[in-house]
């Protein structure tokens, strides 16, 4: 690993970039569905209240951190870091400056969804940790739900890799240059959609951490560090997922040539696949405050008798499509 | 209650109540998000599916009717309107009935106009309120901040009227306190159609929204046979069919002159609950512009002397919750001997853990919701509780803080 | 998002943009400025002029909220007469107008601010009405 | 329920009718209650229990069952000793009478036998002093179970 290669995964298409990115998304979401409901939104901090969500981190970095009882002691300490760092690793492989992303390797779709699965099970994990009545109940739901939408999302997954003939996240972007798949494919993108919301625990399928009906879901007996690290995080693999969204189905970085210049192109591609972030980011959270909340068995309905056949029916297609 | 149950022990009781134990007896309060004020139920799970529910309540008990006791009769009226933060109005129209019926005097035509008024805004109010709350509690929490964006309308004008959005201290003795302000009969026909247009766009909304219809229909349903054997009232009632509504049957202030068409749904669970209390927002609408088209003139008030005959009257109003009942005996002093206040929450309470029964756990705060509780109605009989119950209610903030102060002041 | 799980779903969907374009109702209290109906009933006040002590509001407010206090010495052809002035102790007020009604010397008013809030408790008592014009 | 049946029912029974504006009032003796409740839930047109009111008279403590009968209210009117205020509970036949009944069984001491709430506490805290006459009780001084009950 060169140190330009370190410099580019700590700071500019990165970590640092990334959370930066996290809290923007985290206020948009909070500012627009605000809106979209006749209120105002964060306002007081930063102009139009964009620093709110950075407030909230540290306020809630800075509490006392209580650890209930008769907790796993070590899973609690240790079980956020790990919480974070999957999708933190999980951005390195995505191309943003151009076709070429930080770390590569040729299977890396593969690794992609071992990163989500990883995250529910640190999600899994700490909740049973923290040993609460209402947690142990959300992490039965958070585990039924995610084995429901396990397999369209990998299915959904799975069906650009077979157009573009590649497991790489590279290969699937460089290969959407003539036609993006969601134009292809646009099935498959929807159940990506939601079954990314229901990863992301999002309504309607906010299920585990119904506060409505077990107070803070998996998350009720977090506080402090491990709650302000834990909300980062799900709001990082919202970034991720879009982000993820971007290179299956929208061409990752890919759009019109314009300066032949090696940096000029970078600078490009990467505003392209920003601007292409945004709008799968606003899609996800007007789908988040158009919708109520549905119950565990209608959700896992809904995903094995609707979503699960039309993601296979989406394969079937794209195979067919993919090799005449 | 199920204390002393043993594991799987099965005990026929009267009035339906099985005793069932099975290992996780999960609590559901008395403190709880979903909860806006303190009740508690012990909920008998198997799995994620009620069998059993115990209701405990008194946590938000300020003794209100011994508290009656010790006060003039026009004291009273503030006591009583504090009873219940949304149907304040329906509590003090109440007891001011109550009283009004022992005394010879009869109340002026356009007093009992302007009661109507008031009380049917307070109406739509509290179903507005309490559709929010429901679609706030199925996770929809866009259409609980358009609704109660809308409530503020209806707030507002209740505020240019009466000078105060909730404990309106409106009725007296004899009346109301204030005439109507000038220019706000226009006002209230305008507002009116904006709330009935907002009303239709809400019905069919809520009524086709998947994800709320699959929260509602068919969910915590009561047949007309529990129903007629448990007599809940108000809208808990006549969503099983049964139309019974206290300003039709037994007709006070102006409702023999402007009667409501009484609205029923039939079958028995929240989606009918929902529907229901729609139309009746839409009759509390064209009734709010009738009386203010009818509004005849003369005095807003009579003046009543400060003592009230010997005698002992009953009188019930038709709340936003159902029927609410006072019962006022007088010794002719200058204080109530004896008030006795049933509310409509204390009615429900029964049909609605039976309505919990063989529901999920997702659903108890949607069906818990759907009965519209309001417990600080219920409890206000008990011995000075305040400085031991550990009461959390946001609506019941205000309240709680005078009754502790009313009680700190009053005792040391 | 196509519509492809349910024919219904996302009905609230054309609503919300057309919220999203409106102003929002919150009212932007305490940069912007609160809107008061005219009747709003907010921290009682008293004219020391009008009041002549009768103490009718004592008996009547039902917070138990006013004190007859002591001010001074009146002759009345021979006899010495106390005269006694209200206080109020404002931190249990419930501003209910009940005293303003039954004053039939226009003395007391309930005025239109809200902002109650104090540091230290005891300056919610309203002495103002002790001062009697000598 | 006409007024006939109604005085068919007190004399049946052994008590006095008395009609009021908007109500008839039936006085009878506590364990004919039972009976009386029964026969006026018997009635085909709707009955409803608004509720159960509890008084005390000083020696007695009065209980009112209130009806509501769609045109009037019909009361039936007891009063047990407060020696010992036992009586009939009528949950079994009407189910709505349980919280009120329990109610009563809190604030004012009587017990009806067959309630399912009997001995349980619906409304009273648990630490509520035994010893303490119940609450609405004209000898329950709030200003000595306070103390009982080491409020602040």
């Amino acid at each position: 690993m060169n140190p330009l290669q370190v410099v580019q995964l700590l700071l500019f298409p990165g970590l640092t970039f990334f959370v930066w990115l996290a809290f923007v998304f985290e206020w948009l979401e909070r500012k627009t569905s605000a809106r979209m409901q006749g209120r105002l939104g964060p306002v007081v901090t930063g102009p139009f209240g964009i620093l709110q969500p950075v407030a909230d981190f540290f306020k809630l970095a800075s509490k006392e951190e209580i650890i209930p009882a008769q907790s796993d002691k070590f899973v609690l300490r240790w079980g956020p870091a790990l919480y974070f760092a999957a999708p933190a690793i999980g951005i390195a492989f995505l191309p943003i400056l151009g076709f070429q992303s930080i770390l590569f390797d040729p299977l890396d779709l593969l690794f992609m969804l071992f990163i989500l699965a990883f995250s529910t099970l640190m999600a899994a994990m700490l909740g049973y940790a923290s040993a609460g009545r209402y947690s142990t109940i959300a992490v039965g739901r958070l585990v039924v739900q995610y084995t429901s939408y396990e397999v369209p999302l990998i299915l959904s997954m799975v069906t650009p890799a077979v157009l573009a003939r590649s497991l790489s996240i590279q290969g699937i972007a460089a290969a959407q240059g003539s036609m993006w798949y969601i134009v292809i494919v646009p099935v498959a993108f929807a159940v990506f959609i939601i079954a990314s919301l229901a990863e992301l625990e999002k309504p309607p399928f906010d299920i585990p951490s119904a506060k409505t009906e077990i107070v803070g879901g998996w998350m009720t007996e977090f506080s402090g560090n491990t709650l302000a690290y834990v909300k980062l995080t799900k709001s990082l693999s919202y970034v991720f997922l879009s982000a993820l969204a971007v290179s299956l189905f929208l061409g990752g970085p890919g759009g019109p040539v314009i300066s032949a210049d090696q940096n000029l192109q970078a600078l490009f591609y990467t505003v392209y696949f920003m601007v292409k972030l945004f709008a799968v980011g606003f899609l996800i959270f007007v789908i988040r405050t158009a919708l109520a909340r549905v119950r565990i068995d209608q959700a896992t309905r809904l995903f094995w008798t609707f979503i699960t056949p039309l993601s296979l029916a989406q394969l079937a297609v794209a195979i067919f499509v993919g090799f005449r | 209650m199920s204390e002393d149950l043993q594991h799987g022990q099965r005990k026929e009781l009267s009035a339906g109540l099985i005793q069932y134990s099975v290992e996780s007896a999960m609590p559901f309060g008395p403190i709880h998000p979903s909860l806006k004020e303190p009740e508690y139920f012990k909920l008998i799970l198997e799995g994620e599916r009620i069998v059993q529910v115990i209701p405990r309540i008194g946590y938000v008990h300020r003794g209100i009717e011994r508290a009656a006791q010790e006060r003039t009769w026009v004291k009273n009226i503030y006591l009583f309107e504090r009873i219940c933060g949304i149907c304040s109005f329906a509590h003090s129209l109440g007891y001011t009935h109550a009283v009004e019926a022992l005394t010879p005097f009869e109340v002026p035509k356009r007093a009992k106009y302007i009661r109507v008024i008031v009380a049917e805004l307070e109406r739509i109010h509290s179903h507005l309120l309490w559709l929010g709350l429901l679609g706030h509690w199925a996770g929809f929490d866009t259409l609980f901040m358009w609704i109660w964006k809308d409530r503020e309308h209806i707030l507002d004008l209740e505020e240019a009227i009466t000078g105060n959005r909730v404990h309106k201290s409106y009725s007296t003795f004899g009346g109301v306190r204030m005439d109507l302000p000038d220019g706000i009969a226009a006002k209230l026909k305008t507002e009116m159609k904006y709330i009935e247009k907002r009303v239709d766009y809400y019905e069919n909304l809520v009524g086709a929204e998947e994800t709320l219809t699959v929260r509602t229909k068919g969910v915590g349903r009561i047949s007309q046979e529990t129903a007629r054997r448990l007599s809940p009232v108000g809208p808990l009632l006549r969503c099983t069919g049964i139309a019974r509504d206290v300003r039709v049957e037994d007709p006070y202030a102006a409702y023999d002159e402007i009667a409501p068409r009484v609205q029923t749904s039939n079958d028995g669970d929240i989606a009918s609950l929902l529907t229901l209390r729609l139309n009746e927002i839409r009759e509390s609408c064209w009734m709010v512009s009738e009386a203010a088209e009818r509004l005849p003139t003369g005095p807003y008030k009579v003046s009543i002397p400060r003592a009230v005959p010997r005698g002992e009257s009953m009188f019930h109003v038709e709340a936003p919750r159902g029927e609410l009942f006072y019962f006022v005996k007088s010794g002719g002093g200058s204080a109530p001997e004896r008030v006795k206040i049933r509310t409509s929450t204390m009615a429900n309470l029964l049909t609605a853990t039976e309505m919990l029964k063989g529901c999920t756990l997702a659903d108890v705060p949607v069906v818990l919701t759907g009965m519209d509780p309001c417990f600080g109605c219920m409890d206000r009989i008990s011995v000075l509780d305040v400085g031991q119950s550990k009461e959390w209610s946001v609506r019941g903030e205000e309240l709680r803080t005078y009754g502790i102060e009313y009680y700190r002041k009053r005792l040391s | 998002m196509k519509e492809v799980s349910r024919r219904r779903v996302g009905k609230a969907l054309g609503e919300m943009f057309r919220t999203a374009l409106e102003k929002p109702v919150t009212e932007e209290y305490p940069f912007g400025d609160k809107v008061v109906t005219e009747r709003f009933r907010g921290r009682l006040d008293i004219d020391p002029v009008k009041c002549t002590g009768c103490s009718i509001c004592e008996i009547v407010c039902p917070a138990e909220v006013i004190t007859m206090v002591p001010v001074g010495k009146k002759l009345i052809g021979t006899r010495e007469v106390e005269i006694k002035r209200p206080s109020f102790e404002l931190f249990t007020c419930i501003s209910c107008g009940q005293c303003v009604d039954d004053c039939k010397f226009g003395a007391l008013t309930l005025t239109h601010t809200f902002e109650l809030a104090v540091f230290k408790k005891e300056s919610t008592l309203m002495k103002k009405g002790l001062n009697i014009g000598k | 329920m006409s007024s006939e049946d109604l005085a068919k029912l007190a004399a049946s029974l052994g008590g006095s009718l008395a009609t009021r504006p908007k109500s008839v009032e039936l006085t009878i003796t506590p364990d004919k209650v039972l009976d009386a409740c029964k026969s006026i839930a018997s009635i085909p047109g709707l009955y409803h229990l608004t509720t159960i009111t509890g008084l005390d008279l000083g020696e007695e403590i009065g209980l009112l069952y209130q009806f509501w009968q769609g045109r009037g209210f019909v009361v039936v009117r007891t009063a047990v000793p407060k020696a010992n205020p036992k009586i009939q509970s009528i949950s079994g036949t009407l189910a709505s009478a349980t919280l009120y009944e329990a109610e009563i069984q809190d604030l004012l001491g009587v017990s009806f036998d067959g309630n399912p709430y009997l001995g349980k506490k619906l409304l009273l805290p648990d630490n509520y002093p035994a010893e303490a006459p119940p609450p609405l009780r004209k000898e329950a001084d709030p200003e000595k179970i306070r103390k009982m009950m080491e409020l602040e």
